[in-house]
């Protein structure tokens, strides 16, 4: 809880400072409060979901909370340079990004389904603000639209869902659910087809077929500064939702659901790696392979009592950070793939934090991406081999288009420009690459 | 000096030549090289003639162990017996004397040095293929001659016009010995999975042990090492390769096509004699192959016109009479015409090295005659070669091959008319090219004639004294019905002191039937040198161009053919495959398949973008449409 | 344990110097490994094998016999890839020199790790290296060629880490003593399937015959030395692991299903790839398909599982090491001189260089595996092998003789005989007449002398073969 | 109360109302181009949940569906706003508020 508050004071804080256009305090100020809340995560214990007893392997929240706020700080750092350049609105990112993660924290510590919804909310709507903000631009504004209108459609389903499901079993506290289900009841049209809609809102939140339409677009419209944060932080906090609802609450009707989630995940990962192939359009590109990616995070359905996603979404956002931050600095203003062509050659970091990020994306060892994708592989493998199978050979397709990005990059240009990266930016460089470099000394 | 030390040296002196020569070779000068590699190989003659005098029965000296299997150990070993000692005596000998012959003729080569080493290379080798007391140590020694024999016919790799042709002519060799070889290997496979050993007293007395030892194996074994034989003797199928091999220096082809490399393939049968034994089967295949050898290379040699060729084919016909021998069982007759064969075909073909040597490096028998006026030496020894090989009575030649006729009478009187044709088709070609090449009057232009001169000493006394031995030869192994006290010393001396030869006898033709067999076979003999004479010199009747030839000399000038039928069977076959499976089966199919596959999948993209279709509406609908899907599914779960 | 995180500091090494410095720090550095491996493998009894661990639990070491040598193979091969470009220009990259360190570190681990998760790790990690150098100092006009190498070996890769995954949840073991002593006989079937994945992984890597297709073009585009890496110790990766974890661990009904298909296809790869050699036009694509040709039979001779056998694979190994880096540098000179490697543009190369003519002849006939070379040793008893469990195998595997001879001897009469096409060229240097005469000494040694090779190695195969 | 007396046995009709309600918010949410159509459309699906919940809190009996109620018309009044300014941001750029002409953003 108080991670939450500290979260929204520093918030409100940064409003304050950012009205005065002092964009290095507000900067410092947000940064403060994130680490402030994930010390705070990090030494009380108070962050005990009761499901967490269910399982052995869910990291308690506290992690996962650390996590979300190490990705933000991250995304923070990348993102300040294109912060900065308007100094009116300075406060209002950081303080839109930090009550976005606080609904985030809300939702990773799953209590009540209404708490749920409501961070749910909380984690959207400044992120709808945050992708039009843009004023200028149309793309940003058509961009907004229709993550705005699709995304409340996906929380109407979602509550649609919340109220199938209490109407099956008579309450939103998810222990009691958890055990009026196991009664029997789990079977009961209300809560198949409660936690089929729950299961699409969620779907949409990651963007995983078939409710994934939102993530090309709106990658493409918003901002490099915001895509860092969208296409992290609100992939974990789903994830985490969905591991918790379904892994736990929905657990006596697995063999209902899995076989419904197996289709969702082979479908996200081909249609996601193979239409990346085709893109022309970084922040596309990246959309696609993360629906991709969404599709390989719900492999850690496959196993509930042994879910383990943390290393894998960290690993994932530690690869898709550094990239935009380099599509940052290859398009300032556009975005588009031709930029890339020899850009590994502009700074010897951005070569080795590409090379590692993208072969930690494709999934080679001895980088982060293998150790996620061998802890799900290795919890899903005995429970849906054939799903495995095939995703390993989607992530064959995806590792095609990671090598063809990374070629692209590291083709020699005729003439050879030194460009400097401002200091915020290879900070979140050095991070990223050392933590997908040394993760398997955290296994 | 102890025995095994003895053998050291007189195996490692070639060596050390090699690798002198090979090493300083270049700033030495070339008549100390060529000492060097004389002296080298003359030393070891010296100290093989000390085993040959010093030997008493069958002595294993072990070096090292190669390989230390479960069932079975491999040494580096070698066996001083009758057989190797008076192989290693001919090769030594009529090595050393060849060097010293190379020594003149190779004066004004620039890869003198380079030669020399190859030389000795071969001795070695040559001398651990015919001293290795297992198959193993042989076929290193195989291998290796077939190693030197590639070298040093494609020694003249960059000469201007016929440089392709000669590293191609080592190629040939070199694969079809290869193809020998690769008998042989199988051979012994067979013998390792059967005997748990390739040393040759193991198995032979294994053998002698049990003779019921699977048949079937025998005869798969001995067909291999046949295989080999034919490989590295030059018979059919497998005998074009050596009058190609004529591409190599002279002197070369008179050590390794005539006199010592070419008959390993004999001593591998002589070795494996017990083998061979139980495999009557393959012992009649040997006959029919050297008879057929012996026929038509006779036969193709009677209208060659360049002097090595015809040498080379006289070569192959002669090796297929000791085949015929071997066919027969007998063994030492066979080894004694390779003996007087090692004589006489090396001074013949130091002969013609001399002749070539004089005309300014000309073959074609065309373009000589009269050569007698003006290199007396090389005529005198020429012909005494001559003589030698036609059977003239009382040169070497006549008593080897009388014993082989005798053999042939005795068994199979087909053979023996075949033989008999032969032997007086090699007659005839041997005096035509002696006629056509020293009489009659000179046919290669002024300006050559007057550069013709007689080589120097180092060329003509190698020649003098083969053309001695090729003359006394015949001591070796007298008839019965001469001397009877010494008489067939050399089958007692080599079937006392060779494993297996002992149980064998060769028959010895009653005094009636010996008589009338050399009666005859000397008439044939001296009627055609008579007729030749005739032909050749009265009539100085010439080599015709190749236009006006009749049908049946087409057939003998180009070689019955045979080297077309390969290129048509085997040559073309082979590239046409290769071609097929390179450029289809591997590119069109297996790689571009690949490629298929890879776009296959990507180019779907084209297809699954256009879903995004950009429209909120369809947006909207398509997630309304998943929600049917789930309910779908759902529906689908609980009705099934 | 310093011996295998000594590649790793000298990539960081090489990664901080001046680039000045390169060659040097290369060729010392690789052969300071060298020496610190022949150095430890004389205080160690090939009886024993030692364990060790860097901290990491799922990523531990053991050395035995069969590991020395590949240790000491591989710290060979990287001193002498040094030594033979000493005077190319890719040698004076300080990427290629980290790069093909940290490959080194690779290789060294999956010779010498004890777990089968580390296996796979390694073996992975050893791809970026190689990767990033064909990329870099390649002459890949299209990064087709180079993807499809990529792509094939990743898609064998997945093959085997399902294997993996699936074999440590059967077993509930990792380590490689406890997976030999583990029995596999109770899952059946499943046995097939696992050891599938690491076939079809391993078949992809060595190669085997339909999985070849990247090779040869990745062969003839790649920079000399990337070349010589690839086929020199990278192949050998697949053929250690067939010898070492595949074989051992899967014995039994798995081995018995799969022996006989694998056979086949490493038969008709040797003939494959002979035949298509006789007529190609690129030399180091003839050579590539030679490759194919001499690791089929190795192939071969080890799914017999004859621990007599083994170790005479294991002597072909060391050799095909020697004639891969020896054909392809001698292709790499020709190239770096002429600019081309069509025989067809080549010729009397012998006369302009005699020394090149003369170790180039050399290199030819120990790749044609003549005696006193260890090429024969190895042939001769792998063959026979083949021929004591099936005739017409072994009969079919000697055709490699004949047909080896022909396209060998192409190979080298093409460029180096007949009228001189190109005058200048330049002749050997000290560097380069090194590496042959190592090379051949190497050759002729372990060829008469193999048991210095087999006596080694049979105590940690006799547990290979049960 | 009446009302929750006898409601038990009409639960159906009610359940059946709120369904209605949703699906032609959805169908009208897919239909119509007017995005100030869409938003009504939205909020009227939100609507229909909180029928659906008031409906079932009665048939329960207990009281935080209600509680819930109240939470999302909260929620639905945040997302009215943020949505409202984002259509006028929308329309300031493309002066247009039908939704099909925003599709620059495809494949």
């Amino acid at each position: 809880m108080d991670s939450i508050v500290i979260l929204f004071i520093s918030g409100l804080l940064g409003l304050f400072v950012g009205m005065r256009q002092q964009t290095l305090l507000s900067l410092i100020i947000a940064l403060g409060g994130i680490i402030l809340a994930a010390l705070a995560a990090f030494f009380r214990e108070a962050y005990h979901t009761p499901l967490a007893n269910y399982s052995n392997y869910i990291p308690t929240p506290a992690y996962v909370i650390i996590l979300l706020c190490f990705v933000t700080l991250l995304a923070i750092l990348g993102g300040y340079k294109r912060y900065s350049q308007d100094k009116d609105h300075i406060g209002d990112y950081f303080s839109l990004i930090l009550f976005s993660l606080c609904g985030a924290i809300m939702m990773v510590q799953p209590n009540d389904l209404m708490l749920f919804f409501i961070g749910l909310e909380i984690l959207s709507i400044p992120i709808y603000v945050l992708v039009g903000i843009e004023k200028g631009s149309a793309l940003s504004a058509e961009a907004a639209v229709k993550y705005f209108f699709t995304g409340s459609f996906a929380s109407a389903i979602l509550l649609f869902g919340i109220a199938l499901l209490y109407g099956a079993t008579g309450s939103f506290q998810l222990i009691e659910i958890q055990s009026n289900l196991a009664f029997g009841i789990w079977s009961s049209p209300l809560a198949i087809i409660g936690s089929l809609f729950i299961l699409a809102g969620f779907v949409f939140k990651i963007g995983a077929v078939p409710f994934h339409f939102w993530g090309p677009d709106v990658y493409q419209g918003a901002s490099n500064a915001v895509l860092m944060y969208m296409s992290t932080v609100v992939k974990i906090a789903g994830i985490y939702a969905i591991v918790n609802v379904f892994g736990q609450v929905f657990r006596d009707s697995y063999l209902f659901w899995i076989d419904l989630i197996s289709i969702i995940i082979v479908l996200s990962m081909f249609y996601g790696y193979i239409t990346a192939w085709k893109q022309n359009s970084f922040r596309r590109l990246i959309a696609y392979s993360s629906i991709a990616n969404a599709g390989l995070m719900l492999l850690a359905l496959a196993n509930t009592q042994n879910s383990n996603i943390f290393l894998f979404v960290s690993a994932y956002s530690f690869a898709t950070i550094p990239l935009i931050i380099i599509n940052n600095v290859a398009n300032s203003d556009d975005d588009d793939l031709k930029n890339w062509e020899g850009i590994a050659w502009k700074n010897p970091l951005i070569a080795i934090a590409l090379v590692v990020a993208l072969f930690s994306l494709a999934g080679i060892p001895p980088l982060a991406g293998f150790f996620g994708k061998f802890s799900l592989l290795w919890s899903a493998l005995p429970q849906i081999p054939y799903t495995v199978i095939l995703a390993l050979i989607a992530s064959l397709i995806g590792a095609f288009v990671y090598l063809k990005l990374l070629l692209l990059a590291l083709k020699k240009p005729s003439v050879q420009v030194k460009q400097s990266i401002p200091l915020d930016q290879i900070i979140a460089l050095l991070i990223t690459t050392m933590a997908s470099l040394v993760a398997l000394y955290f296994i | 000096m102890p025995l095994d030390l003895t053998l050291i040296i007189v195996l490692s002196l070639p060596l050390l030549g090699f690798a002198v020569n090979g090493i300083f070779g270049k700033m030495l000068s070339k008549k100390l090289v060529g000492s060097i590699a004389t002296i080298a190989v003359f030393t070891s003659f010296i100290l093989a003639t000390t085993l040959f005098v010093r030997l008493d029965g069958t002595q294993i000296v072990k070096l090292f162990n190669i390989v230390d299997h479960d069932n079975f150990k491999i040494n580096a070993s070698f066996q001083i017996d009758a057989l190797s000692v008076w192989m290693s005596l001919i090769i030594t000998g009529i090595g050393s004397l060849i060097h010293l012959f190379s020594i003149g003729y190779m004066s004004n080569d620039e890869g003198y040095y380079k030669f020399f080493s190859y030389l000795n290379l071969f001795i070695f080798s040559m001398l651990i293929l015919v001293l290795g007391s297992n198959y193993f140590v042989l076929f290193f020694g195989w291998e290796g001659v077939g190693l030197c024999s590639y070298l040093l016919i494609s020694f003249h790799y960059n000469d201007k016009h016929k440089g392709v042709a000669n590293s191609l002519a080592g190629r040939k060799a070199f694969i079809m010995n290869r193809i020998g070889d690769g008998g042989l290997l199988l051979g012994l496979f067979m013998l390792l999975g059967q005997f748990n050993s390739l040393e040759y007293l193991e198995i032979g007395q294994s053998l002698a042990a049990n003779t019921h030892l699977g048949s079937g194996a025998m005869v798969f074994i001995a067909l291999c090492l046949f295989i080999a034989a034919t490989g590295k003797s030059a018979q059919i199928p497998l005998f074009t390769w050596l009058p190609d091999a004529m591409a190599g220096p002279t002197p070369v082809s008179a050590l390794i096509h005539a006199a010592t490399m070419v008959t390993a393939g004999i001593y591998l049968l002589v070795r494996s004699n017990f083998l061979f034994e139980l495999a009557p089967s393959i012992k009649d295949l040997v006959l029919y192959i050297g008879l057929a050898t012996t026929l038509l290379s006779a036969f193709i040699a009677l209208r060659q016109n360049d002097i090595k060729k015809i040498l080379a084919y006289s070569t192959v016909s002669q090796l297929g009479l000791m085949f015929v021998a071997l066919g027969f069982g007998a063994y030492s007759v066979a080894l004694f015409h390779v003996t007087t064969h090692a004589f006489f075909k090396a001074l013949l073909f130091l002969g013609s090295g001399s002749v070539i040597h004089g005309m300014h490096e000309e073959q074609d028998i065309r373009k000589m005659g009269g050569l007698a006026k003006l290199m007396p030496i090389t005529h005198f020894t020429f012909l005494i070669g001559t003589m030698a090989i036609s059977g003239i009575p009382l040169f070497s030649g006549f008593f080897s091959k009388d014993e082989i006729m005798a053999q042939a009478l005795h068994h199979n009187i087909w053979a023996y008319s075949i033989l008999v044709v032969a032997v007086s088709l090699t007659a005839i070609y041997m005096f035509r090219l002696y006629f056509l090449t020293f009489h009659g009057n000179f046919r290669g232009g002024e300006n050559l004639k007057s550069k013709v001169h007689e080589s120097g000493l180092s060329m003509t006394l190698p020649l003098a004294i083969l053309a001695i031995l090729s003359v006394f030869g015949g001591i070796l192994n007298l008839p019965g019905l001469f001397f009877k006290g010494s008489a067939h010393w050399f089958d007692n001396y080599l079937s006392q002191g060779t494993f297996g030869l002992e149980h064998i006898h060769n028959v010895h033709l009653d005094f009636n039937a010996a008589i009338q067999l050399m009666i005859f076979a000397s008439t044939v003999a001296l009627g055609i040198l008579v007729w030749a004479y005739f032909v050749y010199f009265k009539k100085g009747n010439l080599a015709k161009s190749d236009l006006e030839l009749s049908s049946w000399e087409k057939l003998s000038a180009s070689k019955l053919y045979f080297d077309e039928a390969y290129n048509y069977l085997l040559v073309n076959p082979l590239i046409k495959l290769s071609d097929f499976t390179g450029k289809i089966l591997d590119i069109k199919i297996l790689r571009n398949g690949v490629y298929a596959i890879a776009d296959g999948v990507l180019n779907t993209a084209n297809l699954s973008r256009r879903w995004q279709s950009g429209f909120l509406s369809s947006y909207l609908f398509w997630m309304i449409f998943g929600l049917i899907l789930f309910i779908a599914f759902y529906i689908l779960k609980i009705s099934i | 344990m310093i011996l295998i995180l000594l590649p790793l500091i000298f990539s960081i090494i090489a990664w901080i110097a001046p680039s000045s410095t390169m060659r040097l720090i290369g060729l010392i550095a690789s052969a300071c490994s060298l020496v610190a491996s022949i150095i430890s493998v004389s205080f160690f009894n090939p009886t024993e094998h030692v364990l060790f661990d860097l901290g990491v639990q799922l990523v531990r070491f053991s050395m035995d016999s069969l590991g020395y040598i590949m240790v000491i193979l591989t710290n060979a091969v990287f001193f002498l890839v040094f030594l033979s470009n000493y005077y190319n220009q890719i040698i004076g990259h300080r990427r290629f020199t980290a790069l093909a360190f940290l490959m080194q570190f690779g290789l060294l681990g999956v010779f010498t790790v004890n777990t089968i998760l580390g296996f796979y790790l390694f073996w992975e990690l050893t791809l970026i290296p190689i990767f990033m150098i064909l990329y870099w100092f390649g002459s890949f006009e299209n990064s087709r060629v180079l993807m499809k190498f990529f792509l094939y070996t990743l898609f064998g890769s997945l093959a085997m880490l399902v294997s993996v995954i699936g074999l440590m949840q059967i077993t509930h073991q990792q380590t490689y003593d406890a997976l030999l002593a583990a029995d596999l006989s109770t899952i059946g079937n499943a046995g097939i399937w696992l050891m599938g994945g690491f076939l079809l992984a391993f078949a992809v890597k060595i190669p085997l015959f339909p999985f070849h297709t990247w090779q040869a073009q990745t062969y003839t585009k790649a920079p000399i030395a990337g070349t010589m890496l690839l086929s020199a110790i990278m192949l050998k990766m697949a053929l250690f692991g067939l010898l070492k974890w595949v074989l051992p661990i899967f014995d039994g009904i798995a081995t018995d299903f799969w022996r006989w298909p694998i056979i086949t296809l490493s038969l008709i790869g040797i003939i494959y790839g002979a035949v298509i050699a006789i007529r190609h036009q690129n030399l180091k694509t003839i050579f590539a398909y030679a490759s194919l040709s001499h690791l089929g039979l190795i192939t071969a001779g080890l799914m017999l599982q004859n621990s007599q056998t083994n170790e005479f694979a294991v002597v072909q190994i060391v050799n095909h090491s020697i004639v891969a880096i020896g054909l392809f540098m001698a292709a790499g000179i020709i190239e770096q001189r002429l600019k081309t490697t069509n025989i067809n543009e080549l010729g009397g190369i012998a006369k302009v260089a005699p020394r090149f003519a003369f170790w180039f002849a050399v290199l030819t006939f120990i790749s044609l595996s003549v005696p006193f070379t260890s090429g024969f040793i190895g042939e001769f008893f792998l063959i026979k092998a083949i021929f004591d469990v099936h005739v017409f195998s072994g009969i079919l595997a000697c055709t490699t003789l004949v047909l080896g001879a022909i396209y060998m001897l192409r190979a080298y009469q093409a460029p180096m005989f007949g009228p001189t096409k190109n005058e200048k060229f330049l002749d050997l240097r000290w560097s380069e007449i090194a590496v042959f005469a190592l090379l051949s000494l190497a050759a002729i040694y372990f060829g008469l002398a193999p048991k210095c090779i087999t006596d080694f190695v049979a105590h940690s195969l006799i547990q290979t073969t049960h | 109360m009446q009302v929750a007396s006898n409601i038990g046995s009409s639960l159906d009709f009610y359940l059946f109302v709120s369904i209605a309600l949703f699906a032609i918010g959805a169908i009208g949410a897919m239909t119509r181009k007017n995005m100030i159509v869409l938003l009504m459309c939205i909020e009227l699906m939100l609507n229909a949940v909180n029928l659906m919940l008031v409906t079932f809190s009665t048939f329960y009996g207990n009281g935080d569906a209600q509680i819930f109620v109240f939470f999302t018309m909260v929620v639905a009044a945040a997302e009215a706003t943020v949505g409202l300014s984002i259509i006028i941001m929308a329309y300031r750029n493309l002066k247009s508020i039908d939704i099909d002409m925003y599709n620059q953003l495809k494949n």
